[in-house]
């Protein structure tokens, strides 16, 4: 048996939808034609066929998505304890609260009178976020986190337009996700790297020799993507600052610190949020997110437009805001996600908050004691709310982290995030979230330890996993090389 | 609090692991100059039931919400959802996953963006499609990004003013930091994009467009197509409303060279303008330029057919600064939504639904020419028209919004040169007796 | 490769409720406590500790029950040819209606005027009933087709005690449901077997020697369940009423004749619907179900209080009924199924019912013609919705009806109903019902043609089955022998 | 049709498939005196958007729905449900399968009924309860037939006339064919039953009461054991506000020998009255005359543990008319939504929510009575009691009935003796506001 939850089962196969299907059926209730029809007097150069689309029936189309999903793994199916992507409970009342009809069917464009309540909760959100980072702007414009580091980029483009200085080198640190160097980018920066310290984070000393009068500043992330505070914070941003810069603060890991750093005092100047990570908001196997970003006082005038003002007794939409780096998004970002993410907010109150971030530290931190006999611990230091360790114990075993990895979806687990940050090679970055309780943790913990053990003992099985799973490893080169993007 | 299982007791057990003594001291190591100050100001926690309470309180407080009939789409449209879209979408299992990046436990997900990618691109008549952007305004910059990643040492894009304001303005704000030109193309007197200025551009990269455009009227894309392509450029056409391409040619094939706009229409509600879906579709040839994630198809170790995010290489956890784009979450759940209503259309009901919503909006259109409003443009249009009107439409719109109808929206805002305009949206999910009242209130 | 769509895939385990939690814990969000505390003044004599149950997260929770749901089959899995049992599609738009907030919420005992559209909702159904099946008059009391058999039991107990007549026998086929005999019996009713003739319908010769003036009638159920019209029915009845009797209908199998029987042209006095089945709503696992019964106008006075009266311009209860069997649930039957069924009668009209019924034969009969060549046929006739064959053919290779049908399930098949009815040994009883397409009919029929080369080439397999399923074939004596019914 | 998948040319081939030419073919051997004549008359067939359409206004046409507050139970009671009870509840592989016959495919529902049968037997205390009943009038019907096929020879029961007086009436109902004597047992002045008739009964097989009774009131139940067991009888205690038990001792612990009554509270809407569910349990010495299903625990070929339907042979599917029930579908959905309600609970949370109830009910029924009210019991109650007034309460309940709020029922059709009391209800649902609101109206 064994000692994780995972076993095999029953589940069924399922073709493509234009695998099934046959013309004449179909899935939708049509509405009653109660006008004339008229649309044949259409032009005929201007007309097409319509799509090859299948023609299902309701039965067909409940059947594909209810098997597809089988195949699925959520957080509500088991322990899914990706680093960096906080994959926390996701409360079902906020997915009632946002399906509320009127909000659901409330239209962007009509007069502010007519929209007070969607006005409410998004001004009322911002005043949240701000508390809860200690800023004092924020737009809740961006629909993901990369959007908010776009933002931010373009803020910081227009902050030194405006002061009419040119620089174009931004410091990067190694341990950076992806899309902080992508952002940078896309914004004119170039991006340069801030090798991270011995101990896993910045050396203020080599933040001092990187930042010079050609560099906007720096763009980091705190708790950084190793799970670990920056405890120079304060020094680096005073470097940055002296030099005239602005530093832009990745919160991406805010779940490990809220109500515990007040990120303004850290000398952030502008910083994102993932709603669809800290504050609980589902991810939907890819999106959508939300990415508000929050600014200090001075950068405010440069918030994205429309920006929501609050009058007497009313709130309203401000557009005519020169210095703003102008709309990133046709209405006001993934409002349905905002919602979400504002129920949460409602639901859990400050302590509740704090506390969360204290027992996600702690699982963490439980997590990464119990592990380190078996893994090898890539920084040897408390960790916030994740950790990450390496496959360099499992090595002369040959056995690899995506080994170890595709083992654990047998077991019933989610695999932890892999290969990033990748300044640890081979990484294996653990963060359970507050969420999770201690007898599943312990779970986790031995079934890691067996898996562990089986890397000593079995390797073979390792290799061959996942079993379990309805397909076996899939071959990614052949994807890639001869790209199959439709069917 | 019921999201927080743990126990004293548990903490205690806990914290006595790494040797701590009490939660605190997990926090030691951060400066005192960066903690937070006292307690964070937020409002005491709600129950459920307060929670329920205080958002019908909201909903009720937007007005717009419970009107019977807001006729206006300007690229938030209101359609018929099927009650079982939201409901197998919503399934934990897609609901509570992340992006796919295990895929063996991840097929659901795959499997169905793999479909919704087919379905796009099958109904905008491209070859490859990837599997999400933010929404259509972010989709058409990014379009254009990558007509400029393509054209190479060409800085300068054409876009239409009939293309969605906002859309525009998106536009602006991620070209901003590059060193691009974007060219306006004007409106034409029958609604469609003018674009005798592309004669006077160097070094054009792009032109884009919007059919249905910003005023419902349909381009003729066939003659864009060589008009654009004479020029060297890209074409690149975008939508609002992509039910049009139930009855109206698809942008493929009419010779766009990317396609991309906002599926919002396809399953999701309007939920004050988000979340969407940002629709992105290519030729082949240029699928490896292509933004965003995309997934493709192959095999497991035992031959079995099977789905994986791929051509990972464009995107920025592998390049980080050469990537094609910076996006990383997208809108996974939306193009799931968005596949499943298609699939439930089906063709046939595509064509039917588009069928239908031309059908009521020329209904409006005609009775409102009737009882004395005048057509901006004679073009054809889709869902969509502008009327203008010889005494001031505003106490009749005001009436109107008495009766909780919502009857089009002013373009001043948009357009100095169409103040008194106004923008009509009528789809099927507007009874004609709603239709009779709006022209029965115009006669008065 | 199977040629069903039963393929083994990760599922994960999970333990019985009190095998988690700690105390503590909450999964409920607690209402404010906005009035003083007083439980504390309550008598000692009369508290009690509050029950054992186990405190659980909203995560625990939550994965509690989905993992649970993943090792359950429902109709949006897969094909569920559960013979006699109707399993059609449940159109989700009725859940929806059902959960309506004002439909939800409402209270059984206000006064009429505040419950108009409650009562609306009931008179109509009523009427649509009566419609369908051609009879007079309806109560929708009966919370399940077994409690409307006893409501019809009680009406002819009360018929025959007005009438001043003494009768305690009542015929019952060999064929029928166990429901019929058990609730004959419950109403004091002595069951006597009536057999069914050698082409599985009832001889009116068989029915005339039985019935006499100590007999009640006859209870038959029409299509019967070895999906056979009864053809005689006319004669039956005329010869029941002949002698005085009254004619009970079970009418659980309605699907197969809507729009197509008239069943008081048919004879028969009482009858009830099933609708969880012919009206699709869902089962449950088990109910809610509803079974309205369905009488002719001489029996109306006798139908369950209250009834549900129809004024100029408002609907009212009337309790005031003498001859009435009385009450039979504690308000009025399982409404929320009442409006489901509702909800699906309006969406399909009388054409599409209609249709549905020639479907849901057309199907049968598909199968039945398509695997006649390797099941055996217990009555070679054509059927009308459901069809039943045996494991005859089969027997001589020691493979019996419960090997295959355990086998269907590795194929991602519910199995038919087996060992039903009584009258056909090792009976497999196909109900594929008009929701299923032609392409799955065709794959299930593959399938069952493969179990049948099984049975004779590889039987061990199928004495193994099912081996995809969580669990493999439990012991059912043991759980009978030594009984552990909670834990 | 969206339900109808057959098309055309499927038809005409499946009908080949079987020798026939047209669909009406297969019905030709119904005798042509049986068949409907015409066709049916019923409404046009409406599509989801008409029909939920039609439901709105069905709904707006239950005006106590609307309501603010309904402050009545009664045997049907408003309690919070938390959003994920009827969300897991609802999964499909729950809501759509059928009685768990084929137990390999139905370990879901089968571990969660024990569940519900282990919660149920714990939180009456009792040893074991069946998987449901159809509602809690229908299970005092079969618990007394239970107890009367326990005591064989005895045909007389007593049941008390606090019992809501819709059960008597089911009990009525169930045992009218049968040789049986049902003896009311009379409402003391303090509310409870009276015993004093017991005394004279020659056969008596039960006698069951209810706690809370119709009229809130707790009865004394292990007094009560002590007298119906020296009455030689067996003790049948019933309920339909099982909320109680968070507060109040169980039935089981005082003594009852079976136990049943109404779970509607436990995560179920009122939804006009049903379904609820039937809740029943009884002593391991009376398993095997249980109705209905049960599920029970056994091992699987490879050891493994799993779960039944067991005790088949007391059921109508084996036993036919020696079943001891006619019982079949049961509530089933009804008893996992339970059973998740009570879990979610736990322990904990239903002493909580328990004693929030009594203080709530305590609270507006002080209030009442220092506005002039009077108490017509002052025995203890739970979440109901009734009130008599000097001046008539209809005007004061008409005007609160404007404002929204249903304050309880008058007494008089249902017990002549008590016209013109009235019985109330608070639970957690009401807030302090509304009671506040009550009671001021009350003083004006
Ligand atoms: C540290 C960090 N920064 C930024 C991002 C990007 O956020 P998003 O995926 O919402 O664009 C992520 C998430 O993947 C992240 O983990
Ligand atoms: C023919 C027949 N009669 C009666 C019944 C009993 O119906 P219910 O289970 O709703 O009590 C059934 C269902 O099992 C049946 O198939």
């Amino acid at each position: 048996m064994m000692p994780g939850p995972g076993r095999s089962g029953l589940i069924l196969e399922e073709p493509l939808l234009w695998e099934k299907g046959k013309e004449g059926r179909t899935a939708f209730s049509m509405p009653e034609q109660d006008v004339p029809e008229c649309s044949g007097e259409v032009d005929r150069e201007l007309l097409g066929n319509g799509p090859d689309f299948p023609d299902l029936s309701e039965m067909d189309i409940v059947r594909h998505y209810t098997r597809l999903s089988t195949w699925n793994f959520g957080i509500d199916t088991g322990m899914y304890p990706l680093g960096s992507c906080t994959m926390k409970y996701n409360p079902k009342i906020n997915e009632k609260m946002a399906a509320t009809p009127g909000i659901a069917a409330s239209h962007p464009l009509l007069a502010d009178e007519l929209s007070q309540g969607a006005l409410q909760v998004m001004f009322e959100l911002q005043t949240f976020l701000a508390t809860l980072t200690g800023m004092d702007a924020v737009s809740l414009q961006p629909a993901a986190g990369a959007q908010g580091e776009m933002a931010g980029m373009l803020v910081f483009a227009s902050y030194f337009r405006k002061k009419g200085e040119k620089r174009n080198k931004i410091l990067i640190p190694d341990t950076a996700h992806g899309t902080n160097p992508a952002s940078a980018a896309l914004c004119g920066f170039k991006p340069v790297q801030v090798k991270s310290g011995a101990d896993g984070i910045l050396d203020p000393k080599i933040v001092a020799e990187l930042m010079d009068e050609e560099t906007v500043g720096i763009m980091l992330t705190n708790p950084n993507t190793l799970g670990l505070f920056e405890e120079s914070i304060r020094e680096i941003t005073a470097i940055v600052h002296g030099k005239g810069g602005l530093v832009y603060g990745d919160g991406a890991n805010m779940n490990a610190v809220m109500g515990l750093v007040d990120f303004k005092r850290c000398g952030i100047d502008i910083m994102h949020l993932n709603l669809h990570k800290t504050f609980s908001t589902p991810h939907g196997g890819g999106g959508p997110g939300a990415g508000p970003v929050c600014v200090v006082e001075e950068l405010e005038p440069f918030l994205p437009v429309p920006r929501i003002v609050k009058g007497r007794d009313s709130y309203h939409l401000e557009v005519d805001c020169p210095d703003s780096i102008g709309r990133l998004h046709a209405f006001f970002g993934n409002f349905g996600v905002l919602v979400r993410a504002y129920s949460y907010i409602l639901s859990m109150g400050a302590e509740n908050l704090k506390k969360a971030s204290q027992l996600a530290v702690l699982n963490a931190n439980y997590v990464r004691e119990s592990l380190r006999d078996v893994l090898h611990l890539a920084y040897d230091k408390p960790c916030m709310h994740e950790c990450v360790f390496s496959d360099k114990k499992q090595q002369e075993h040959k056995i690899s982290t995506l080994d170890m990895a595709k083992r654990l979806i047998d077991h019933g687990y989610h695999p932890p995030t892999i290969y990033f940050p990748l300044v640890v090679p081979g990484a294996i970055m653990i963060e359970p979230t507050e969420t999770e309780n201690k007898d599943d943790l312990d779970q986790f913990i031995t079934v890691f330890k067996d898996v562990a053990r089986e890397a000593r003992e079995d390797g073979e099985r390792l290799r061959q996993s996942p079993m379990h799973s309805k397909v076996r490893r899939l071959d990614e080169t052949l994807a890639a090389r001869s790209p199959c993007l439709t069917g | 609090m019921r999201y927080l299982p743990h126990t004293d007791t548990e903490i205690m057990e806990m914290l006595a692991v790494s040797g701590h003594n009490q939660v605190e001291d997990l926090f030691a190591h951060i400066p005192e100059e960066c903690r937070y100050q006292g307690e964070m100001e937020l409002p005491e926690p709600l129950s459920e039931w307060a929670l329920t309470d205080h958002f019908q309180n909201l909903a009720a407080n937007i007005r717009s919400s419970s009107a019977k009939a807001v006729l206006l789409g300007a690229g938030s449209y209101s359609h018929h959802i099927p009650a079982i879209v939201p409901g197998l979408i919503n399934r934990s299992e897609f609901l509570t996953a992340y992006t796919p990046y295990q895929a063996e436990m991840s097929q659901g997900t795959l499997q169905g963006i793999f479909e919704y990618q087919t379905l796009t691109a099958r109904l905008l008549g491209m070859e490859v499609a990837n599997a999400s952007m933010y929404d259509g305004a972010s989709a058409l910059a990014e379009a254009i990004l990558m007509a400029l990643r393509l054209t190479r040492k060409k800085h300068t894009v054409a876009i239409s003013a009939a293309i969605h304001p906002h859309y525009r303005e998106v536009v602006r704000t991620y070209l901003q930091a590059g060193p691009f030109t974007i060219v306006e193309l004007a409106v034409g007197e029958d609604g469609r994009t003018d674009f005798s200025a592309l004669a006077n551009i160097d070094d054009l990269a792009a032109v884009a467009l919007q059919s249905p455009n910003f005023f419902g009227v349909i381009e003729d894309l066939e003659r864009a197509a060589q008009t654009i392509h004479s020029a060297d450029a890209l074409f690149i056409s975008c939508f609002s409303e992509p039910f049009a391409y139930g009855l109206f040619r698809s942008p493929g094939a009419s010779g766009a060279d990317i396609v991309c706009g906002e599926g919002q229409s396809f399953g999701m509600s309007r939920s004050f303008g988000g979340p969407g879906l940002g629709m992105f579709a290519c030729r082949t040839k240029y699928q490896r330029s292509l933004p965003g994630r995309v997934v493709g198809e192959t095999v497991d170790v035992e031959g079995k057919r099977g789905y994986v995010l791929t051509l990972a290489t464009r995107e920025q956890h592998i390049r980080r600064e050469k990537a094609t784009s910076n996006i990383c979450s997208n809108q996974g759940l939306c193009a799931l939504t968005a596949a499943a209503y298609m699939a439930s259309l089906g063709g046939t009901g595509m064509r039917r639904i588009a069928r239908l919503n031309y059908d009521k909006a020329a209904y409006l259109r005609k009775g409102l020419v009737e009882a004395g409003a005048k057509l901006l443009f004679r073009t054809p249009t889709f869902n969509e028209f502008v009327l203008c009107f010889d005494d001031d439409f505003e106490p009749v719109r005001n009436r109107l919004l008495e009766k909780g109808i919502v009857a089009g929206m002013e373009l001043g805002n948009f357009y100095k040169e169409y103040k008194g305009a106004y923008l009509f949206c009528v789809t099927e999910t507007t009874s004609k007796a709603v239709l009779d009242t709006v022209i029965k209130e115009l006669r008065i």
